[in-house]
């Protein structure tokens, strides 16, 4: 406990002061979307190989310590490629089993150096084919996250042994990336589009579905933290609210329809946050229920947080309306966090066909 | 044209309106509430159709209107109803404002301004919310003070539609802070081009500007501004935004469809264009905002068949108000489920990403505006249901020792 | 609207004075469910054949009068076979087209002394065969509203010719009828077993999918009325509770929570109201929207009812939990009348196929 | 077998649980809270737990308990898992009477009954909420009047869970009419045997009788009766009320798994035989139980182990005690979806019909019972969130100037 609290003291720490929504803001109107200043900051606290083994020069900590950063970095709305470095990138790798690429990638990665997107990873829109000289991969991958700026690609693609992970440099032949309309304003995503673009294989073709399975059950479990940190972020910003904005001669919230909002907020934080918590457990313990604990927060988290972000702008009134006001940023995040990683609906029949699976 | 009279049979009546129509298509067609654009043809629709005798059906001849019964507002809208009638911009004019004229104001106000708003020659904006008041309108901080014959006004609206290209405002004012809240506010006609009077438009979370803030710095307005009496605007409040109820519920005051056509056919035509007619799930969604749609689209004929025929309408109104939000709100969460991770990212071509992201945006502030839901369901709960009222602890306290929005009036 | 106000009063009034809440649970408890004097009375007034036209002794009056009826017998919870017989067996008689029956069947019905049940409705369970001596049937009819207690049972049955109407007396070899445990305490159902049983033919063979559905429509016009009486009689049972119960030294409809458990009662009834109104005028005018209105009727009083019940017992607190208050039987009704003609699932699936259907 | 002490390993102990439910096999086994029966299996089981010294793990051993860590408590509560055990008859008396004993009680009171309730052989019930005072507890009416050392008590009490069963009662009645509500109770304890009490039983709408009204007629309670001071019985009221709510949302405070097994499984088997598993929509609902009943789970766990650890519980207690609630009402409603019209009618020998109508029925009462939704959700919003009280009418007035339940007090 005190570790992670320790942990959550330092990351919240360096976050409001040097990542407030001002800043925020700033970073996600500039034409990158990216500060690589702050990116450093995080960089010497360690935090993109947070969860990289030791050997590779990460901190070597589990998911709940991964969890506990992406909780502070959902809270502030953090807009840097954490998600898609530090859980997504190291994940695919690690999960990959290829050692070689690991000790090529991962020190860079951990030390801030090599920012790594990944792509395909619920449907496959991409082919690969290989050639005399090596790989080849074509085709168009739309919702990369941080896709634009990232250093390196993996992308899941499909070879003639099936699914198959592949690693293309941002430099590649043949690559092109779109930056796209994003709902969210802090999340940049790309179109990546591949022509006969030169790639390496990363581990086993013909493994990919085996690798993204178990990368998306764990971005799953990272998103729900960073869900319960906004979540947890605006139940915050419409109690101060309802605390102090007087209407009828009474503090808003001293009435019951503003206090019970503020209640149904909190009762499905606390749900989130639990379920949240057993699916990063879930990771760590390298438990058979985890896809069940990664669906389960999958669904309630992001339902919780958009829930959340939807009642703080009805608790705000038309303030929380305003461009101006950080209400919308944190309901553009829920919706799209909802998005990303499969749709609720998803999500619950996974649910039912893991009961149909585990009944034999 | 003849002068039209209240006698003029149903059926000559229904041929003129056809004619109108016919001869003036081109004046009709698509409009948004934000752009100047908007206004111009606003005006210049509504000044042909008070040219023809046909705009103010039901208004006194005196002001500018026609006369004429109930049936002939009906029959006009049934001939309507294929058109697309621009009048937006001037919905809080003609809905909101000029009704309150009728009934509170002086007879030169109502000479001066009545046939002016109903030709579309003068645009009106009503000038209420503040950043401190906002459910609670009463709790209004911006002053008006005596100077000899004149007032001289101080404050902060905010939430002003249209204030940027009205001619005139409605402006509720705090004339006397010594007393109970209610007790002390004065209701105003303002030149919204008067010195003093500085408007910055408000960017809202979907990036556009419908509203705006509007700053008075000692703005003097004459003697004769005051709409009804003095200390007594409250009352005229009130009947202002019983309209503005009854006119969102109505779905637009009863002139013409809602623009832009039905959210469950626009829904229903991304589903088929996309693939998701196939998922049966989506498709209990689709059907449920049918279902709202028809529920509120019944409700609205309810509540016009109401009004013309001179019947106070029941709680239809607000009923309207609150259901109008849900389905907006539904509607855009069942579109971002059919766009599925492409209504987190898209190209800049994908035009149902941008309708329906921005529904998504817009959804919140169609259940804030016009009173928050906590607000409608106060109405329907104590005015329609007869509930007893909260304990009350600023009823018969001073206006200047309440405490109001984040401080102390 | 004078006489559908002056028929209003005239049915409250009698159900008022004849039907109290005791004499409800008085003859919902009885061995036959019916009670032949408050049936008789129902006949003085005209009630079985309100909808059924003159010619045949009926009132002659349409779906609007009927709706007003049923919303009434709704909002009374009147124990007594009205649906059944002036609704689903004087309708499935009109629209066979068959004169003869019609002469026969529907003076005796206007007169109370016909009781007419429905089986087979929204499926067919049942076979048909054309012997020497006419039809015989065969199977099982589960769920039949007022089944047991009626004098003529109408199936719906699959004869070679397809879907087809038949008539059954109660009294016919072959036929067994067997009481079901209901969750509407004041509604009766039978499960119907037929073997060889004789019947007569109503209508044209084969047309009975026609039939059906058109009778299916009627119904759920009816049955929305009978859920707008109902739903509106919780809403007043909660606001006058609302009114008169103190807590915490206040009326405990001052505490938004209730004043807008309230309102969103209203709404819903509000709601309702227009879409039973809807469904019956469309009855009335013999609009093809027919089916689209008893469908959004059908779902949406359906839903409104139930939730309205459901909100009643939550405003009563724990005395709205007992046996001996009203509540539960409203709350049965409502969630019962949600599954008779169809679930809300089917409703919203069959509204889609008729937007399908109309598109081309 | 060994007297426990707090220095036994942890191992040790285990292995001692172990071999004793083994043992004890035939004591466990389902059941209900309603009938005798189960108080009989409850009492024998809880009569051989302590007898075998694993009763009361952590309470103090002068009362009967063992005086382990919760480390040990855990260890049993892991041991206890695969049994079904029954001691739900006996959750008021452990779970809120003996806390409030052991916090409040005198050290007579605390040696008469504690360890008898430990062995179950006191059943104990609480008699608080009264048909004028559901939610306000706090505005009860039963009097109890001093007549010498003794007092005397006249009254109603309400929703008396096994008050039929029960050998004592904790008792809230008015002792001080003439102060502001919560100043003039106090707490007593009483026997249910004694001349006066009448009990019956009170029909829920399941048409189950798990409660009960008690009337007092004349009672008379020896002065030793009274649970800490006089005129201070709020206090006491509001131990028990916590402790109440901790054991409701640890899911039967912290023995044993809920009886009967999840909703989701039961639910997914009537699909499976009715046919409901290959549609999408209702595998949509099933999905949603599922999730809620993992939510309610996880949350129970973190109670139970707060609770163990000595840790005061969070929000998750009034969390989960909303949460099961609507879980029970979710589940029904899938329930009813699985049945269709069989729901609504159906034969005697369909236990699915049966089951899901029945949990449709107490659905409500789950969410009353316990602290309404408008209860937990005040204490959640002031107590947690730290928003402010609605303004009071009722605090400084004496309690015979207040309008209770129906009429005045």
């Amino acid at each position: 406990m005190t570790m992670a609290d320790d942990l959550r003291a330092s990351v919240r720490g360096l976050l409001e002061s040097a990542a407030p929504e001002a800043e925020v803001r700033r970073i996600a109107d500039s034409p990158s979307g990216f500060d690589a200043g702050l990116w450093g900051r995080l960089t010497g606290m360690g935090l993109p190989g947070i969860a990289v083994p030791e050997e590779f020069g990460g901190a070597g900590a589990g998911f709940a310590e991964l969890g506990v950063v992406l909780e502070e970095a959902g809270r502030a709305l953090l807009p840097l490629p954490l998600l898609s470095t530090a859980v997504l990138g190291a994940q695919a790798l690690l999960l990959s089993g290829d050692t070689e690429a690991q000790a090529t990638c991962l020190p860079q990665l951990a030390e801030g150096r090599l920012r790594v997107a990944v792509g395909g990873l619920g449907r496959a829109a991409c082919s690969a084919v290989a050639g005399p000289r090596g790989w080849l991969l074509d085709g168009i991958v739309d919702g990369v996250l941080d896709g634009a700026g990232a250093d390196l690609l993996l992308v899941f693609a499909t070879a003639d042994e099936g699914l198959t992970l592949f690693a293309v440099e941002a430099s590649a032949p043949g690559l092109s990336r779109t930056p796209l309309r994003t709902l969210d304003l802090t999340r940049r995503q790309a179109r990546v589009e591949l022509h006969a673009s030169p790639a390496t294989l990363i581990g086993t073709a013909g493994d990919g579905d085996r690798v993204a399975a178990a990368v998306l059950d764990r971005a799953l479990a990272a998103m729900a933290a960073e869900q319960v940190g906004g979540a947890q972020r605006v139940l915050e910003m419409a109690v101060e609210y309802a605390r102090t904005r007087y209407q009828f001669g009474r503090a808003i919230g001293s009435f019951q329809a503003i206090k019970h909002r503020c209640a149904d907020m909190l009762i499905d934080v606390e749900r989130a946050r639990v379920a949240a918590d057993a699916a990063l457990a879930a990771v760590d313990a390298g438990t058979p229920d985890l896809p069940v604990a990664a669906r389960v927060a999958g669904t309630f988290c992001g339902e919780a947080f958009f829930l959340a972000a939807a009642a703080n702008i009805q608790v705000h009134g038309g303030i929380g309306f305003t461009w101006e006001h950080p209400a919308h940023l944190y309901y553009r995040r829920a919706k799209s966090s909802q998005l990303l990683f499969g749709s609720p609906d998803e999500h619950r029949e996974a649910l039912m066909r893991l009961w149909e699976g585990s009944r034999g | 044209m003849a002068q039209p009279s209240a006698d003029e049979s149903i059926d000559g009546f229904r041929a003129r309106v056809r004619t109108w129509f016919a001869e003036h298509v081109e004046l009709t067609g698509g409009a948004g509430a934000e752009s100047f654009d908007a206004v111009e043809s606003a005006r210049r629709f509504q000044a042909a159709l008070f040219d023809g005798h046909l705009a103010g059906l039901t208004w006194p001849a005196e002001y500018g209107g026609q006369g004429l019964t109930t049936a002939h507002q009906l029959a006009f809208n049934e001939e309507a109803e294929p058109y697309v009638v621009p009048t937006m911009p001037l919905l809080i004019g003609l809905g909101m404002c000029a009704p309150t004229l009728l009934e509170k104001g002086t007879p030169e106000q109502r000479d001066r301004h009545l046939a002016r708003m109903l030709r579309g020659d003068e645009v009106w904006c009503q000038l209420f919310s503040e950043p401190g008041a906002g459910s609670d309108v009463a709790g209004l901080r911006t002053r008006a003070v005596r100077d000899g014959e004149d007032w001289v006004v101080n404050g902060q609206k905010v939430w002003t539609s249209g204030a940027h290209y009205s001619d005139f405002g409605l402006l509720l004012a705090r004339t006397n802070p010594d007393v109970p809240k209610h007790l002390g506010l004065t209701m105003f006609v303002v030149d919204m081009r008067a010195p003093g009077v500085t408007i910055r438009p408000l960017r809202q979370i979907t990036g556009g500007s419908g509203f705006n803030e509007v700053f008075f710095d000692d703005v003097h307005l004459p003697g004769d501004a005051v709409v009804g009496d003095v200390d007594r605007g409250w009352q005229a409040a009130v009947t202002t935004l019983m309209n503005e109820r009854v006119s969102i519920g109505a779905g637009g005051g009863g002139l013409g469809r809602r623009l832009g056509g039905g959210e469950f056919a626009a829904l229903a035509d991304v589903a088929r264009r996309r693939g998701g007619l196939a998922d049966p799930v989506l498709r209990q969604r689709l059907a449920s905002v049918f279902v709202e749609e028809r529920l509120l689209e019944l409700l609205s004929q309810r509540i016009r068949a109401d009004v013309q025929a001179g019947r106070t309408p029941g709680p239809q109104g607000s009923v309207a108000k609150l259901a109008g939000a849900q389905l907006a709100r539904h509607a855009a969460e069942v579109g971002l489920d059919l766009l599925g991770a492409g209504g987190a990212a898209w190209t800049p071509d994908d035009a149902d990403a941008e309708r329906w992201t921005q529904a998504l945006l817009g959804a919140p502030g169609n259940a804030i505006a016009g009173g928050t839901p906590e607000i409608m369901k106060n109405i329907l709960g104590e005015r329609v249901l007869g509930l007893p009222r909260e304990p009350a602890v600023d009823r018969d306290v001073p206006f200047r020792e309440l405490r109001v929005g984040g401080g102390r009036s």
